[in-house]
């Protein structure tokens, strides 16, 4: 209810401002606005800005969203309400001849600017702020000077005025007086921003900044910005490092079930990943022609659904193929890798060999912005938090219920769970299928930061395994302490090495590793069997 | 600390003139002796601070509940364990807490199994051959050649356990208990100072216990034996001293007699 | 072609196979260059240059299979990495060959061109001596069996075995096969070398040198098969089947299986090694997919196919899947792979001992049959 | 010997002889025998992503030249192989096209090494290729035509055009590429070619990344951080296909947009950005020979005869075309066209009639194949990546330009003669 109030009011001011618009641009300024030279424009654009005029606004975003279009003469708004006239904002039709304004990222760069500095001065704080932002990241530039200047003086909002206050130094910075660059550099030492960085490392350049009194201020400010921005730079390093750790976390959470307790060596684990990626897709494109509306949501579906679907796939194989291979570890691992190739093909067969579209929900597109160089992906996150859930569904199945005692009873022993009437051949079946679940589930996780295809699985294999055996096969602490160890380990090595080399280094590490732990780092110590 | 950088040399490579593998010290009487072992599996004690000895010529049995460290001792033993704690020796000088299993079974202790595990894939004979003091190296494997005595005493063992009718057939098609006796072959084989054998008679018909039986008496003053076993008539008919352990120690030791009567191993193993 | 090599295959089953064997290879041998070389192309018995490169890809994949048979189905360690021995074989050889290219190159310069473009002024130091042919025939060996003398060390003295090793190999080969896919590396990245023009001088993209090339898997494959008859016959193996069937017991009959597994599989990659080296030069190029992981299972599935444990069962293997790997991305692409993942299924499900087995199952039916009568 | 050698000879005269009367009967049942064409392009594996759609391209056009009378009045057949991704593959199914297959031309390969591997076997069979994607440069053989750019034809005019005041007078450039032939070669070109402009090495961040890379985490951070020295920095990606995906999400998640750092990618296309949520691309730049989004009635036409082939063949819809689609289509023609000029399919008698062929191309211009240096001379189009998956073009040359697969920009390419050696 509460959204089509907002359209009617957005289509009410939108009407409003339609009829402004007639008033404060000419029909000529919107050509010149629209046509002709990139440099002509912008020029234009910049005395538009100047003039400060808020009721410009709704053609310039119309311009920026690519809805303008041109004849010789007229100047039309093009969208899904229809064709307008843009100068006197009556329905009209479309001329033939009508050609597509193209903005080019300068210029959408210029037109991001004007329309947020003119924002400015909106009564919204929202919109305020969401102008200061904008501003700071574009390239502002003089003509918005007045604006901002104007703004900051009446600016309450303590966030918003902070962003003026460096918007207004960055634009002073290139100002004529000495004294007033020695100011704003003052003014912008207390950033956290890699953009201002830049600019004050770019009026150090040869060209730049030629008072030696102001240059020193500068350096010494965009020494303070850099020391920051070195901590948040550390920080980040954790964050992906964790970011990838949940990753293999997931991708081997999976595996830890099959091959660490039930002793299979699964290798078609990665194809189950995959699967369970294609099941979002499917959920997602049911989604994108049912339920619109609801598109956010479907990534909540997409769980349930990988989970049992890959569940089910997994109890199937269990039945037909592994089972048959039970205490035959080689031959598992072939017929497995005969079962991936398989699914692949079939895969490929049905979905086609290019890899599909699977597109973040909103909520899960952008980022934290807690620094200008640490930006935290909604998605990693999301992956992180979900890494752990999957990470305490599987230790609370296997410790707290039924089934988990069960799979434990027959990998422990399997003839004596057979003796107290442990159904194991069905235990099995469970088990396997809960570790393709739990694979599928990684799978959902991984189309929201990678290529669904038919080879996503085998890309994730060897790590995976990496993971379960560096862990200590049987160990679900360990599995959880290998995939994080080796995240942020990967992460830190590829600062310096590059990220094939990480990879390498880290799979050298782990064969030494493995050298001279073969049990893993929780190893199970006891009388071997042999 | 000389000691020390001599065994590290045995151990990269079994050719130290000390320790030279074969060469056994039984100068004192005694072939095996445990000082003070201890071995831990997580906070568990398989062994705790056991300690005994065999002499030379010596048929022994071991017998003990569950758990209470017997295969544990015979892994320290052949090596397939390493102790935390205390020493293992064979003979007077080598250390056995410092040796490889091949290095073990080649200074000539000998152990068989709980379950046979004899080469399925080969023959009855093939088996024996494998087993074979002789240079046990890759050179001598792949170039060697059997000789007319090495044949000879083959054929001997085989008499002795009694499968020369099955000198040529695959070992895995053999009985549980012939299984047993290639395998108390293959110990002979090698020309063992010491066999260990993990219950001889598990799974063995009366008639292949008796016949084992008999077999280990045969053999008994020639080599030096320590039997594991439940089989508590088995152990009566073959044995001279019984050592009783319990929970990673030894409990009592004497003759059968004895140990029968001992109060302590009532109440823990025979009580019950 | 299967009707008559079936009578064949039936006898070598028998008491003479190993005569017969030889005999059918070096017939081989002699036959299609004669039949490529001296008949005119358009007769019905002339071999095509085109049969003759796929004849000996599949001479060099049947080396790599019996390698494969020798660490796998004799001595019960399944490797992952035998396509890294066999691309390391590979790119040894192929360095010599690079450097027969001499200058003529892309950019005439007597580096190869991916050096060329890497900016690089002079050879590293890994090239020293690959323009000499004896050496670059030496590093063939060395380079795999050095490789899995250090890893095979590593492994085999931790007691690291059965699956374990085979997911330690397979990191290995990913490793390798990342550290190849770098151009820094020094060896091409992803095109590797390609684009050889001769041996010792002499062109190599000539019918004649085809000839030659295949002539020489040949007989090299027969000298294989020969060593590991004798190795197999020996105490040595069964001291390897020993291993695979109880390693324990081994052990303690006073065998160090560190050294003997130490020993095959040292030998097993080396012959890996000269597969490649003699792969290289008959398709033509050498890049890092060959390490790809994908490629170190598919051997395994060719020994497992033929017959693991047998000495020609891999050879038939790696044989019938590449014949089958050829016409299936011929005639019916998309479901070449569902064909390789039932073959890998169905063998292991049913044919544990792959084609030989149950050549020699009908054989025993067939015995059993005549008898009744 | 010598009646045996006769005895051959005779039983080749009736081969022969039955060949010919078996041939002139078919001949007479439908006309004359068509031509075999070979088709060599990855249907499976890692490559069948970009490369299904060349062939598809190919047995359109192969469709679109019978239906219009054919080639000296005979028709044309495909051979359709699959070398399946796999490189040593790839010489096979060459060797087995010209060998056995006995086909006049080959249109195939994308990835270099393919090519690469291809070279020797058409040397020695002396046959035919028409490679039709952009790449590397630095070779040029008697065997091959390139209908796809050069790196002049491409990335040069692209960088300039970063350079320029309208793509945003970039002073500071990351050369960010999948490791392999095609972007190693082509950043050395460009290093070179921003030297000569006065950008200096320290000016310059070059970064690879393996193929099917994901987590382009690091990488970025490392990238925003060479952004932030005070010099307007651009990127220049020659990331491979798969990559682009995770690559250009996470540029959009860590709220970098295109007019702050502008990435121009030299192998994002229309058939690429399929299956890929486009809105964090927005902005972004590719540059190409051709997009689909041009506005000529060639490019009209032949779109929608594509349309209409994917339609019956029901392939996946929408139907895209993109760059070397396009130069899939110009090759085949041309070489079409240059067999009527020969008057055979001999190839060293079409090799010469290649050159100096014209055709109209969807591109708009009509297109030369340069007389001497077996290039295409094609014009340059930049582009922006609009919402739906398709280019705003931004920026193009006045006309096709000449190709240089030498570059001038590598040291000693100056000596290099602008034709392939002969044979």
């Amino acid at each position: 209810m509460n959204i089509t109030k907002y359209i009617a009011q957005a289509i009410l001011v939108g009407l409003m401002f339609a009829a402004g618009a007639a008033h404060a641009l000419t029909e000529q300024d919107m050509m010149a606005l629209s046509s002709g030279d990139n440099d002509q424009r912008i020029a234009k654009l910049a005395t538009v800005v100047t003039a400060g005029d808020a009721s410009v606004i709704p053609f310039l975003n119309s311009l920026e969203n690519d809805e303008v279009k041109y004849t010789g003469k007229k100047v039309y708004i093009v969208n899904d309400k229809g064709t307008v006239d843009a100068a006197t904002g009556l329905a009209v039709a479309l001329p033939d001849d009508a050609q597509d304004v193209i903005n080019n990222n300068r210029m959408r760069n210029k037109l991001d600017a004007a329309i947020a500095a003119l924002n400015l001065e909106s009564t919204d704080a929202a919109v305020r702020l969401q102008a200061a932002k904008t501003l700071s990241q574009s390239d502002a530039g003089e003509s918005t000077l007045a604006l901002v200047k104007k703004a900051e003086k009446i600016e309450k909002n303590p966030e918003v005025h902070e962003l003026l206050v460096e918007i207004r130094a960055s634009i002073e910075l290139l100002s004529g007086d000495p004294a007033v660059r020695m100011q704003s550099a003052r003014d912008l030492a207390g950033s956290t921003s890699s953009d201002v960085k830049d600019l004050l490392a770019s009026r150090l350049l040869p060209g730049g900044e030629t008072d030696p009194d102001v240059r020193k201020v500068i350096a010494a400010a965009m020494h303070t910005i850099d020391k920051r921005l070195s901590y948040y730079e550390a920080a980040g390093t954790v964050f992906t490092g964790l970011s990838l750790g949940s990753v293999l976390l997931l991708a081997a959470l999976g595996l830890a079930i099959t091959y660490g307790l039930m002793g299979v060596i699964n290798m078609a684990h990665g194809e189950m990943m995959m699967l369970g990626a294609y099941a979002t897709y499917v959920v997602q494109n049911l989604f994108r022609h049912y339920l619109p509306q609801w598109f956010d949501a479907y990534v909540i579906v997409a769980i349930p659904v990988a989970f049992v679907v890959t569940g089910l796939v997994g109890i199937a194989l269990e039945r037909t193929v592994i089972r048959h291979l039970y205490g035959r570890p080689l031959e598992t691992l072939l017929a497995t890798w005969g079962i991936s190739l398989i699914l692949m093909q079939l895969v490929r067969t049905l979905f086609g060999a290019q890899n599909v579209e699977v597109e973040n929900p909103g909520w899960m597109s952008g980022g934290v912005h807690l620094a200008s160089n640490l930006v935290l992906p909604y998605n990693r996150i999301t992956i992180i938090l979900f890494a752990f859930a999957v990470l305490l569904l599987v230790w609370g199945l296997l410790n707290k219920t039924r089934l988990g005692l069960f799979v434990r009873a027959v990998t422990q022993n399997r003839k004596m769970a057979g003796c107290v009437g442990v159904n194991t051949a069905r235990i099995d079946a469970w088990a396997f299928g809960l570790g393709s679940s739990i694979a599928g589930l990684a799978g959902v996780a991984l189309s929201q930061i990678g290529n669904v295809g038919p080879d996503l699985g085998k890309t994730y294999i060897v790590d995976s395994f990496m993971v379960v055996v560096v862990g200590g096969v049987g160990q679900l602490a360990g599995t959880v302490y290998a995939g994080l160890g080796l995240g942020i380990i990967s992460k830190y090595m590829e600062g310096f090495t590059g990220p094939v080399m990480a990879k390498i280094i880290v799979l050298v590490i782990i064969i030494i590793f493995i050298q001279k732990r073969p049990q893993g780092i929780f190893a199970l110590k006891g009388r071997s069997v042999d | 600390m000389t000691i020390h950088d001599n065994t590290a040399e045995i151990s990269s490579e079994g050719g130290s003139h000390i320790y030279h593998p074969g060469v056994l010290d039984v100068s004192h009487g005694v072939v095996l002796y445990l000082d003070d072992i201890t071995v831990s599996f997580d906070g568990f004690r398989a062994l705790n601070k056991l300690s005994f000895s065999v002499d030379a010529g010596e048929l022994r049995c071991i017998i003990g509940p569950n758990g209470a460290g017997k295969t544990t001792m015979m892994d320290v033993i052949t090596g397939k364990t390493r102790p935390d704690s205390g020493s293992a020796f064979f003979g007077q000088t080598m250390d056995l807490t410092r040796m490889t299993e091949p290095q073990i079974a080649h200074a000539g202790i000998g152990r068989k199994f709980q379950k046979p595990t004899v080469f399925e894939q080969h023959s009855v004979f093939e088996n024996l051959e494998l087993a074979l003091k002789t240079d046990k190296r890759i050179w001598h494997s792949l170039f060697g050649k059997l000789s007319g005595e090495e044949r000879d005493s083959i054929n001997e063992i085989l008499e002795t356990i009694a499968l020369q009718d099955k000198a040529g057939g695959r070992a895995g098609l053999l009985s549980h208990g012939q299984k047993q006796w290639l395998e108390i072959g293959m110990l002979l084989a090698q020309q063992p100072q010491l066999l260990l054998l993990d219950e001889p008679v598990a799974g063995m018909t009366d008639q292949e216990t008796e016949r084992t039986a008999e077999l280990l008496n045969l053999l008994a003053g020639k080599h030096s034996i320590v039997v594991v076993e439940h089989d508590m008539d088995f152990v009566a008919s073959i044995a001279r001293k019984v050592t009783v352990l319990h929970e990673g120690s030894v409990l009592a030791e004497g003759d059968m007699n004895k140990v029968q009567n001992d109060e302590k191993v009532i109440e823990v193993y025979l009580g019950r | 072609m299967s009707s008559r090599y079936q009578p064949m295959l039936l006898r070598l089953m028998g008491n003479s196979r190993w005569r017969g064997y030889a005999a059918a290879i070096f017939f081989l041998c002699i036959l299609m260059p004669v039949l490529n070389l001296v008949v005119p192309p358009g007769n019905l018995l002339h071999v095509s240059d085109f049969t003759i490169s796929i004849g000996g890809k599949m001479l060099c994949y049947a080396m790599v299979a019996l390698a494969m048979d020798l660490i796998w189905g004799y001595t019960g360690i399944l490797s992952l990495g035998h396509g890294v021995f066999f691309a390391m074989g590979g790119y040894a050889f192929g360095m010599y060959l690079m450097r027969q290219i001499g200058t003529d190159g892309s950019y005439h310069s007597n580096l190869p061109d991916f050096m060329v473009f890497l900016d690089w002024k002079a050879y590293p130091w890994y090239w020293t001596g690959t323009s000499h042919f004896l050496f670059a025939l030496l590093l063939v060996v060395l380079v795999p069996g050095l490789l899995a003398l250090v890893f095979g060390w590593f492994a085999f003295r931790s007691r690291i075995k059965g699956v374990y090793f085979s997911i330690i190999t397979q990191a290995m080969t990913y490793a390798f096969m990342l550290l190849f896919f770098r151009n820094e590396t020094g060896f091409g990245g992803n095109n590797g070398f390609t684009d050889f023009r001769r041996i010792l001088g002499i062109p190599i993209a000539t019918s004649e040198m085809r000839m030659t090339l295949f002539a020489l898997s040949g007989l090299t494959l027969l000298a294989m098969l020969w060593m590991s008859r004798y190795i197999v016959d020996s105490k040595f193996g069964r001291v390897l089947t020993a291993i695979r069937d109880a390693e324990s017991r081994v052990m303690f009959s006073g065998y160090n299986p560190l050294h003997y597994k130490l020993a095959i599989w040292t030998l097993s990659a080396m012959m890996c090694g000269v597969a490649g080296a003699l792969y290289v030069p008959q398709v033509g190029i050498i890049n890092p997919s060959e390490m790809s992981t994908s490629n170190s299972i598919e051997i395994a599935i060719w020994a497992a196919v033929g017959g693991r444990g047998t000495l020609i069962g891999p050879l038939l293997g790696a044989g019938f899947v590449t014949a089958a790997k050829s016409w299936f991305t011929a005639s019916f692409p998309e479901y070449w792979l569902y064909f390789l993942g039932l073959l890998f299924i169905l063998s292991t499900l049913f044919l544990p001992e792959g084609m030989i087995g149950l050549f020699r199952k009908l054989m025993e039916k067939r015995k059993l049959m005549g008898k009744s009568r | 010997m010598n009646t045996r050698r006769t005895f051959i000879k005779s039983v080749s005269a009736l081969a022969a002889g039955l060949a010919l009367m078996t041939g002139s009967l078919m001949a007479q049942a439908a006309g004359k025998p068509p031509i075999k064409v070979g088709i060599l392009h990855s249907l499976s594996g890692t490559m069948a992503i970009s490369e299904t759609a060349l062939k598809n391209m190919a047995l359109m056009t192969i469709d679109d030249i019978n239906k219009h009378g054919g080639v000296l009045g005979r028709k044309l057949e495909p051979v359709v192989v699959d070398p399946a991704s796999n490189w040593p593959l790839f010489a096979e199914k060459a060797r087995e096209l010209l060998a056995k297959d006995k086909v006049a031309v080959v249109f195939g390969c994308w990835t270099s090494v393919s090519r690469k591997s291809v070279l020797p076997v058409f040397r020695e069979l002396d046959g035919l290729l028409f490679y039709p994607v952009q790449y590397e440069g630095e070779e040029l053989e008697r065997n091959v035509f390139y209908t796809g750019a050069a790196p002049n034809q491409q990335a040069i005019p692209a960088v300039e055009y970063l350079m320029s005041k309208d793509g945003g007078s970039a002073k500071r450039f990351v050369l960010l590429g999948t490791d392999y032939v095609y972007p190693r070669t082509t950043n050395k070109i460009l290093r070179a070619f921003l030297h000569s402009k006065g950008v200096a090495d320290s000016d310059i961040m070059e970064e690879y990344t393996p193929f099917g890379f994901s987590d382009y985490q690091t990488i970025i951070a490392k990238i925003k951080k060479f952004a932030s020295e005070g010099k307007k920095t651009a990127v220049i990606s020659t990331i491979n296909g798969d990559s682009n995906v995770p690559f250009y999400k996470e540029l959009g998640n860590q709220g970098i947009k295109a007019k702050d750092l502008p990435v121009v990618a030299f192998s994002v296309g229309e058939e690429e950005l399929r299956g890929v949520d486009t809105k964090p691309l927005v902005g972004q730049l590719a540059a190409w020979n051709y997009f689909m989004t041009l506005n000529n009635p060639v490019n009209k036409a032949w779109k929608k005869e594509w349309a209409a082939y994917v339609k019956k063949h029901n392939l996946p819809e929408p139907a895209l075309t993109n760059d070397p689609m396009e130069a899939t289509w110009v090759g085949i023609h041309m070489w079409a066209q240059a067999v009527e000029k020969a008057g055979t399919t001999d190839v060293d008698k079409v090799i010469p009639a290649v050159g100096g062929q014209k055709f109209k191309a969807p591109d708009g211009f009509t297109i030369e194949m340069d007389p001497k240096n077996h290039h295409l001379h094609k014009p340059v189009f930049v582009g922006e990546v609009r919402a739906d998956g398709q280019f705003n073009v931004v920026w193009k040359t006045p006309g096709p330009i000449k190709a240089q697969p030498w570059s001038p920009y590598i040291p000693g390419n100056d000596k290099k003669k602008d034709e392939p050696d002969p044979k």
